[in-house]
């Protein structure tokens, strides 16, 4: 009977998927010509919004909305744009030169504050959840994985670190580097047998990073008129201190999710104490 | 410059909820007043903006320096801060009580959780940005899990486990229909999706809206994604519940509003005939798929909770047909309708708080008398589902006749639409009367719970304003027309944000 | 080149389907994590290199690491 | 190199096996599975999206400064955001998942309701 059901429901899943399956291959393959489809193979990142971030003339793309009005949706590539150079271009606008990181941390910083904040409720939740899990005891560490954890605990942290702090200049960034760190915490778990979970201090640090993140924020709401502004100098892109408050806004979300996801960890492998 | 500062409201709640863990090791009571005095921070400041912009227009705030449609920004307007300072309100209202009533239960991670639930839900009214409000979204929906989790019970894990898992398929639903949109109109900004929607193949048109219309359902509570709704009011506490409907639902029902009349639909004939599928159709369908399951659901339960949570699925079905409909007069109804029904059932909510502690059950068996213990309860239940069901003389009733006048002046099939909703009263009327007899059947309760003066005075201003919107409808009525006007006037908002005009 | 590409595409979606399948919800876990690691090394070949590290990082490493101590903490039968 | 319909294919298959899973599967850890695997598949297509034939990297360094080969950077940096959430949602999931556990002894939705109903 249980298995009949069992049957009837799987039937009625792949018939779904399957629909939704043909609706979704008809919709991306739409023959071009009537109205805009999918930008398929080549697309035209003139078209796109994310010109203006690639060549860093964003201020120019304001200035000529304002002047052309409904005009320039047809020609964003006329909008002018200074060369740039790795090493020599000096304040090209957020001055990373890691496109991704100018995106998430200047032209769409707001997001990333979001997503940190999800992040941060999350643990929170998981906290909450977990707070009287029982610890589990894993196999007893061989003496190569106590030896190792040992030895590359620092060298990962500092991995984790060279991470964030070159997000603006080279892949990788906070995020990234925030988790190689809170693998670190994992390895730690994993080698160490008494291992103690710090939760107390993740937790400072966590607050001060958030602290910092949504600080710079303010600052640049009541120094330049709007939330997040890059109000410090952007500098020659290519350099390491270079791109104002990016860098020292992805140092934060890195330091921020290092603490998280190893105190994250921590509960999740139980005996988590307050 | 001015309207820059609204971007307080997201960034000041973000700030405070990143701080509390230090000031909980501090003092762990000092979390939940920092909560409380931040959203009336949020409520009085939105206040301000709410009669800014009614007395000059819409504004917009830009974050980061970074001009729409390059960067993010706020649109406020009047629909969005009107919703935002209600949504603020409720919530004010609700935490007082519950830190008056619960002070110990309260503990510093609810009262983040709250905090960020809040603040979400206002982000949510006020972006304009779709791919920021999908990040407000899975905010709000994280933090909504967590409280409602809780409990500690059975029943709500597994209510809190339904929502997540409904929440993430919407969630990745909403994400797909963005990479839509991105990948054919090169652009996340709402105004300047706004204004090159009808620029879309139709095929492809009718999926992006098909994605984000099932992204979205699971906030307004609509079918079939409202399958979390049962345990998830059950198996929380009293006081979320009325958060639970208060502004998650208010929330969710937004953004269709927003969505379908101001972007996907195209100026003064709203959605329409979007690609091959009649989207007003469909939703129109939903809301009544909804309303009849949630009516008929509250006619068979005993719960006060389940009772009130699949009424407020029914009213959410009501609104969502106000937005299939989509002339003129159905938009003003269906604002209308969604104000009361927060006010309404906020009011119910907090009043079924104190009756639950005095009769010591949920279970309406149990409530008979509680008219000779406590009648001052028992009058301000009554005046909460009079104003739900519509009584004449109480707001649901101007709001209810309001939608039933443009169902009407559409005509056509629309006419079964009629029924449902006429329908709809009748079965409220029904269980909601059937409470209200119990209440002041003639027995003694004994019970040595005190009411604290605050809720009273909570439950008095909530009352006051139930029964003062239904003897002065007008009272509203500038609101809301500026609203409805706002929420229909397509290049309005495109011209406010992009500064061309459609 | 193309060849690895159709390769990885074609182990993603076996292993996708070998996570739904498995009965034992470790194996499926590996599954999971196999699936994560060929979608960050697509990513790389699709010249996002940020994605692939955070995807590898996150979705290869830690999250499979989550998922196994969920497990540890529950039943491993599905 | 290859046309990126074929990774649309990809993402959009990958998408409808994760959904037939969520549908169908009614154990708790194996629902957060396919979850997962749905995310994943709305990643690829979304970095699918920036997708150019023959581009490069969108990072300047010193011997890549042709901007007009680099790749779409939008859909990455949505794609960074997305991936993050995900982590959260799925941690979060399965703290849910140790308590039900805890709660019923079991990770079958159905034997859970059984429970309930006793």
């Amino acid at each position: 009977m249980k298995n009949t059901q069992g049957m009837v429901n799987a039937f009625f899943a792949f018939l779904l998927v399957v629909i939704l399956g043909i609706f979704f291959f008809n919709a991306i393959n739409q023959p071009l010509g009537n109205g805009l489809v999918l930008n398929k193979d080549n697309p035209d990142l003139s078209k796109r919004v994310s010109i203006h971030y690639i060549l860093k003339n964003v201020h120019n793309a304001e200035d000529y909305l304002a002047q052309h009005k409904s005009s320039y949706f047809r020609n964003r590539d006329k909008v002018k744009s200074s060369n740039l150079e790795f090493g020599k271009t000096k304040n090209a606008e957020s001055g990373s030169a890691n496109e991704v990181t100018s995106i998430v941390v200047n032209y769409r910083g707001f997001d990333t504050l979001g997503e940190v904040t999800v992040l941060f409720i999350s643990i929170l939740g998981l906290g909450m959840l977990l707070h009287e899990n029982k610890k589990k005891y894993w196999a007893k560490p061989s003496l190569i994985v106590r030896t190792g954890a040992n030895f590359l605990f620092p060298f990962i942290v500092l991995f984790g670190v060279y991470v964030f702090v070159h997000g603006h200049l080279t892949p990788g960034g906070g995020f990234p580097g925030g988790t190689i760190i809170a693998s670190a915490a994992l390895l730690l778990i994993l080698g160490l047998k008494d291992f103690k979970n710090k939760l107390t201090m993740t937790k400072i640090i966590e607050s001060l990073a958030g602290l910092t993140f949504a600080g710079l924020g303010l600052v640049g709401l009541f120094t330049n008129g709007s939330f997040l502004t890059n109000f410090l100098p952007s500098g020659t892109m290519g350099l390491l201190v270079s791109s104002g408050i990016t860098a020292l806004i992805y140092i934060a979300v890195g330091i921020k999710v290092a603490a998280e996801l190893s105190s994250g960890i921590m509960e999740m492998n139980g005996g988590g104490e307050e | 410059m001015k309207s820059n500062y609204a971007v307080l409201l997201i960034a000041i709640p973000l700030l405070v909820a990143f701080l509390q863990p230090l000031f909980s090791l501090i003092n762990k009571r000092l979390t939940k007043w920092v909560t409380f005095l931040t959203i009336g921070f949020n409520f009085i400041y939105s206040l301000k903006l709410l009669n800014y912009v009614m007395a000059n227009g819409a504004q917009i705030a830009i974050i980061g320096n970074w001009k729409p449609p390059f960067g993010i920004n706020l649109y406020l307007s009047p629909f969005s801060m009107l919703f935002a300072t209600i949504i603020y309100f409720v919530a004010l209202i609700v935490l007082l009580v519950y830190l008056i009533d619960k002070p110990t239960e309260v503990d510093d991670r609810m009262s983040i959780a709250t905090l960020l639930m809040v603040m979400a839900s206002g982000a949510i009214t006020l972006t304009g940005d779709i791919f920021n409000m999908f990040v407000f979204v899975e905010i709000l929906s994280i933090s909504t899990v967590i409280l409602i989790s809780f409990n500690n019970k059975g029943i709500s894990f597994k209510g809190a486990f339904r929502y997540i898992v409904l929440a993430s398929l919407g969630s990745s639903m909403l994400l797909l229909a963005i990479g839509f949109i991105y990948g054919s109109l090169g652009t996340l900004n709402l105004a300047s999706i706004a204004y090159r929607f009808n620029l879309l193949n139709p095929v492809y048109a009718s999926v992006i809206v098909f994605l984000f219309m099932a992204g979205i359902m699971v906030e307004a509570e609509l079918f079939p994604f409202n399958a979390w709704v049962p345990e998830a009011y059950k198996g929380s506490k009293s006081y979320l519940n009325a958060l639970l409907s208060g502004v998650v639902g208010t929330t969710g029902i937004y953004v269709l509003f927003r969505m379908f009349i101001t972007i996907f639909g195209s100026g003064q004939n709203h959605i329409q005939v979007i690609g091959s599928v009649n989207f007003n159709a469909v939703i129109i369908v939903i809301g009544v798929l909804t309303t009849l399951i949630g009516e008929f659901s509250a006619l068979s339960q005993k719960d006060i909770k389940k009772i009130l949570a699949f009424s407020s699925m029914a009213q959410m079905g009501i609104i969502a047909v106000t937005i299939g409909v989509a002339n003129m007069n159905s938009i003003n109804a269906g604002i209308f309708h969604l104000i009361n029904h927060a006010f309404s059932k906020s009011l119910l909510f907090i009043v079924a708080f104190p009756i639950i502690n005095i009769v010591g059950s949920a279970n309406i068996d149990k409530w008979e008398g509680l008219g000779r213990k406590n009648i001052f309860l028992a009058i301000a239940f009554a005046i909460g589902s009079f104003g739900l069901i519509g009584i004449p003389f109480f707001n649901g009733f101007w709001s209810k006749m309001m939608i039933v006048e443009s169902v009407v002046s559409a005509g056509g099939w629309m006419y079964l639409v009629i029924g449902t909703i006429l329908l709809s009263a009748l079965v409220e009327t029904f269980y909601f009367f059937r409470i209200i007899f119990k209440l002041f059947v003639d027995k003694k309760i004994e019970s040595t719970y005190s009411v604290h003066i605050f809720i009273y005075l909570a439950i008095l201003i909530l009352s006051i304003i139930v029964i003062y919107i239904g003897i002065k409808p007008s009272f509203l009525a500038t609101y809301i027309h500026k609203a409805a006007i706002d929420l229909v006037d397509k290049s309005h908002y495109i011209s406010t944000v992009l500064g061309v005009i459609k | 080149m193309i060849v690895l590409i159709y390769l990885s595409a074609i182990v993603m979606i076996i292993s996708a389907l070998y996570a739904v399948y498995a009965k034992d919800l470790l194996v499926s876990v590996v599954a999971l994590g196999i699936n994560s690691l060929i979608v960050s090394v697509l990513f790389f070949l699709m010249h996002a290199p940020d994605v692939a590290i955070t995807e590898a990082a996150i979705g290869a490493g830690l999250s499979t690491a989550i998922f196994v101590f969920a497990i540890k903490h529950t039943e491993r039968k599905e | 190199m290859i046309q990126s319909t074929f990774f649309y294919t990809t993402a959009i298959i990958l998408f409808l096996i994760g959904l037939y899973g969520v549908l169908t599967k009614r154990n708790v850890i194996k629902t957060i599975i396919t979850l997962t695997i749905m995310e994943t598949a709305v990643n690829l297509f979304l970095v699918t999206i920036g997708y150019v034939k023959n581009g490069t990297a969108p990072i300047f360094t010193s011997t890549i400064s042709d901007v007009h080969k680099f790749v779409d950077p939008l859909p990455q940096a949505l794609v960074l955001t997305s991936i993050v959430i995900g982590l959260g949602t799925t941690a979060l999931m399965l703290s849910l998942a140790i308590r039900l556990y805890k709660k019923y002894k079991t990770l079958n939705y159905l034997e859970m309701d059984g429970e309930d109903e006793k």
